[in-house]
This record gives structure tokens, C-alpha cells and sequence, in this order.
């Protein structure tokens, strides 16, 4: 068997992740040894200039279009549902990506705001999804980030987020804050 | 020229403030406290025209930010207490907008990373022929009851949510108000109790403001306070030698934009 | 541009043959050079012993699997990955069930989520079927449950299915819903 060619084959077949426990069950091969065909097939792809590309994320390996190509797909794509999100919807993602699992009450005391609504829409946009419930008192549902949410940020996991003190506001700006605040000002 | 805010563009008092606090300003002119604030409860006026889910998150904060700038009308006393749990409170507000100025980054950065991703188009087809009848049973271990729950899932009415803003009165942000208010009261009356002068008004706002008014009457010296006891009631004594025309016209920094005649909230 | 780039993501997304002379229209280019390029690919894998292969049909080009691999494909067709039914295709089986006839546009909107795909899945396993098309614009065509669905259900039409009124939150429910989430709880 070559086992390379069997792997193109499950991922062309596939309509979704194929997480590479998946193909080394269905080869018989150790994981480890699958995962290094995976990698070794990625790379060729991308130093063959192909149109599609072999991506691992979250859900597992996946064939994806080269983006460069988009512009000339819109007529073979399902048009996606409008994905553009406002400015709380990405916040309140943002704060669940980083502090998961969260509570929406957990969410709106970071806020400030209720949040509610948004958590819904997000949820139903799939983004996020419920994760279990809280231990403590009325034990509230608790949300995550979604696996096609880590798909379309092309990650395997929230760990590989940036980390979140690249996105704070620099001492000047935070000093500039707080001279704003003061009373003595 | 007032600096004039669309509170609709914003999510919550905390998004309201960061915009405030880090805007750029046009003029040179240092934005103070006092002009933050100012255009804070200008912009909080404009309430009534949203949904009043958020108001209680508004006011806390301008609570907060009017404890703040009436702070900086008193001698300042090393170790006070209050002044230090002020401090505290002020910190707490800091770290919020920095948390919330933070994840909005954050946020930003997740928006730019969803539209690339938006771009890489999975494999997503039918399968071939050869293999359809191969594939399992999707219907194995499904009910119609099952079917009946996820139906119900998806039809179901959302809550609706209502919020009970009975306990919000009209906001009265404006000091000024308060100022002329005060002054006709003490000018009958002479010697009246803090206490007696908020009367029923017991939003956390309204006592702000009649505080920050009577701040005002004292700094100009149209009053004397006396205060018994550390935590006691402040009692004000009208002293005659002061016009409450006079203290407004000093006072117009307060001036807030009255909520629109059509009332406040409800 | 780079044409064989931009074919190969068109192969990648089609979920049908795709005709040269459509692919000659989406790059703008004349069909001689796209079937060319058709030739040239198809060669390629051949002779690099991919996976997968490219071959023309009366309707027009598809990438396949190819058929070598077929006893490993079967493996992973009938493996547990798909075995049962995902949350967003029991809901699209729900709603249509419910409300059937209905568009892919009116199931997108009672869902809020775009389900497309979902559609096409359950087509093809032949649990959806088309029923004629709405007179509205577009004349979008209507999906129905298909009776072998109804038979596998022991259903013998849409009427016997359990009244929706049995599963909703009850009234109670709500309310206590609305109580937490009101600001004064």
C-alpha cells in the first residue's frame, strides 16, 4: 500500500476534518507516521504552487482552496451566510477564545454590558458552542469557541492564539487613562 | 464646541468611556476629567432612545466618574478614607477599560483572521456514487420524538427579554438644575440636612448631582456646610452673601443636556 | 494569474464536472489553453501516483478518487465519522419535516445559520427529496422529507409526527429564563 496515495484519497473523499486518529484507524498505521505523511503532503502542496492546500486545524486535516484563487471561486462556492460580525459579537468572542469556558453572566461582568443576545447569535452562527455547565451555584451553561470556529481561524487550538498581551493598550496609552481619571487632573 | 456623541454606536457604559477617555482629540486642548465626564452623562441623557437593557451598567459608571471629579473640589486629605476607597474604585474602572479596550483588540484581530479564513474554501462534495449506499445508517438510533425536540428547539420563542426599568427614574444629570433647586431651598429655609435635600431622590445619580451642586454653592460661598460626624449628615447653612445666578454662571461646566422634553427614561 | 493554480481550486470546490468551457469563461481565457492545462494536470497525477485522479466525462472534468484506494475509502466511508447524524442535519430534517415544502433560503432563515451543504447531504442520503419549485422569484426549488425517511420513522405522512407543542419550554420555563436575565435578579 502506498500510503500517501491513500491519504490524498480520504482527504479528497472527505466533506469535512479528517482527524489523522481517523486515517491511521482506517490504515492501520501508527499515528505518528500518518501525521508526518500529512505534514510531508502539506508541504509539497504548498512548494508546488497547487490551487488547494492541506491545512490542520482544530476539527483535523482538511483540503482547502489556495485564497489566492478566491476571486475567481464565487461562482463555485455556496454563498456563506453574511459572516460579518459586530464590533461586540467579535468582543465577546475574543473574551470567550481567551477565557474559556465562560458563564454569559462571567461574560457580561467583563463587558460591562448584558451579552445575551450576542452569545445567541453567535451561537447560532456557530461560533460558539455550550460546553457543560458551571459547578457553582444554578449552574450556568458554559461556552466555548467552536470547532468551526478554530477552522476558519485555521487553528488547532485556542493555545495557539496570539497572546492577549500583544492586543493591550500600551503603558503610554493605559498612563494617558489613568491621568484622565484622576481626580487631581 | 461641544463634543457630541452618537450613543447608539456604542455597546455599554465601558465601550461609551473608552472612546471618551482615548479619542483624539482635534483642539490641543487637555481633556480633563471634568470634559469627560460632562460628555459622558451628555451622551447618557440620549438614553431614553435606546433599549434601557444597559442603563444600570450607565450609571454605575457615572456614579463613579462624578464621584471622581466631585473629588477633585476637596481639599485633598492624605490617608482619608474615602478618597483612598475613591482611589480603589477608580483603579477598578481603569482595569475594566483596559480589559475592554484589550479584548476589542483582540476582537479585531479574530475579525481579520475569520475574513482570511473566509477565503480558504474546504472540500465539501457529495461522495462519489461508488461509495453512497456504503455510507451508515444516519438514522440509526433517531426518533420522531427526537425530531419533535430539535423542531421545538429550533421554533421555540426566544425569551423575550423585558427589563424591568422601573426602578430607573428620569435621569436629572444636570447639575445647574440642581444648583437652582438647592439655592430656593435654602434661601426659605436657612439650615437644611444633605438628607433632607435629596428628599426622595434616592438614584445614586440624583444624590451625585445635588452633591456636586451643593459642592458648588459651597466653593462659591453661598453656603457653609457642617458635618457632626465623619459619616453623619451634612448639614447646609445658606449664607446670604452669594446670588445662586452667580454660582450657575460658574458652575456652566456642569451643565448637562437635559433629557429631550419627550421625558426620560422610562 | 496562474492558470493551472486557479483550475486545480476549481476542480477542488466542484461539486459536479465541471464543463472547459465554463472554466475557460471564469479565467478568461480561451478553452484550447484551458483543456491544455486540463491535460497537462491530469497527467501529472497520474504519474505522480496521487490519490486522486482527473478525468473527463460527457459532462466535463471532476476530480475523483482513484480507485486503487477503494478498499481503504470504503473503510472510512462506513467508519464511525459519519455514523450519526450532526446536530445541524437533525435540525434541517426537523424543520422540513415541521414546515415542509421549503427552500433552501427559507431553511437558511429559520435556522439563521446557511445550510446549504446540510441540504445537499441529506439529499444524497436520500432522506430529502425535491418537490417541484416555489412560484415566489427565483422560482427556488422545494424540498419535502422523502417517504423512505416517513418509512424509516414509521410515519406514514408528516401528520403523525408528534405535536411540536408537547417538546416547547413550557411557559414556566420562559419565565424563569426571563427572571434570570433580567437585571434585577
Amino acid at each position: 500500500m502506498n500510503e500517501r496515495k491513500v491519504i490524498e484519497s480520504i482527504l479528497l473523499l472527505a466533506d469535512e476534518p479528517v482527524p489523522a486518529s481517523l486515517i491511521s484507524e482506517v490504515l492501520e498505521q501508527p499515528r505518528a507516521a500518518v501525521e508526518r505523511i500529512l505534514e510531508t503532503l502539506a508541504g509539497e502542496y504548498r512548494a508546488d504552487d497547487r490551487g488547494f492546500l492541506l491545512r490542520e486545524t482544530a476539527a483535523g486535516w482538511r483540503l482547502y482552496t489556495d485564497p489566492e484563487c478566491d476571486p475567481y471561486l464565487e461562482r463555485f462556492v455556496t454563498s456563506h451566510t453574511n459572516t460579518r460580525l459586530t464590533g461586540a459579537a467579535l468582543e465577546v468572542l475574543a473574551i470567550i477564545a481567551y477565557r474559556q469556558p465562560l458563564s454569559r453572566a462571567q461574560i457580561t461582568e467583563i463587558r460591562g454590558v448584558d451579552s445575551d443576545g450576542v452569545v445567541r447569535t453567535l451561537q447560532q452562527r456557530g461560533l460558539l458552542v455550550e460546553a457543560g455547565r458551571d459547578q457553582g451555584p444554578g449552574s450556568p451553561v458554559l461556552f466555548t469557541v467552536s470547532r468551526e470556529f478554530l477552522e476558519r481561524m485555521g487553528l488547532r487550538s485556542t493555545d495557539e492564539l496570539p497572546p492577549l498581551a500583544d492586543f493591550m493598550p500600551d503603558a503610554e496609552a493605559v498612563e494617558d487613562m489613568e491621568a484622565k481619571l484622576s481626580p487631581n487632573a | 464646541m461641544a463634543y457630541e456623541v452618537k450613543l447608539e454606536v456604542f455597546e455599554g457604559p465601558l465601550d461609551l468611556l473608552l472612546h471618551l477617555i482615548t479619542r483624539q482629540r482635534v483642539d490641543i486642548y487637555e481633556v480633563s476629567l471634568s470634559t469627560i465626564t460632562d460628555e459622558y452623562l451628555r451622551a447618557m441623557a440620549a438614553i431614553d432612545e435606546l433599549d434601557l437593557e444597559t442603563a444600570t451598567g450607565f450609571l454605575v459608571v457615572a456614579a463613579t466618574l462624578l464621584e471622581l471629579k466631585s473629588a477633585r473640589l476637596l481639599p485633598q486629605r492624605a490617608g482619608d478614607e474615602a478618597t483612598s476607597s475613591l482611589l480603589e474604585e477608580r483603579d477598578l474602572l481603569l482595569a475594566r477599560l483596559v480589559e475592554c479596550a484589550t479584548f476589542r483588540e483582540a476582537g479585531a484581530w479574530l475579525a481579520a483572521g475569520l475574513r482570511e479564513g473566509a477565503r480558504f474554501h474546504g472540500r465539501e462534495v457529495a461522495l462519489e456514487d461508488r461509495f453512497v449506499d456504503m455510507a451508515p445508517d444516519l438514522l440509526a438510533r433517531i426518533a420522531p420524538d427526537h425530531l419533535a425536540a430539535a423542531a421545538a428547539r429550533v421554533f421555540a420563542p426566544k425569551p423575550v427579554i423585558e427589563w424591568d426599568t422601573s426602578h430607573v427614574s428620569p435621569i436629572r444629570a444636570s447639575v445647574a438644575d440642581a444648583i437652582a433647586e438647592l439655592a430656593e431651598t435654602l434661601k426659605a429655609r436657612e439650615r437644611v440636612s444633605f438628607g433632607a435635600l435629596c428628599g426622595r431622590g434616592t438614584e445614586r445619580i440624583e444624590v451625585v448631582v445635588r452633591f456636586l451642586a451643593l459642592l458648588e454653592l459651597f466653593k462659591a460661598g453661598a453656603v457653609e456646610l457642617d458635618q457632626a460626624d465623619r459619616f453623619g449628615d451634612i448639614t447646609a447653612l445658606w449664607t446670604g452673601e452669594v446670588d445662586a445666578d452667580e454660582v450657575l454662571q460658574e458652575a456652566d461646566e456642569y451643565s448637562v443636556a437635559a433629557p429631550p422634553a419627550s421625558g426620560g427614561a422610562r
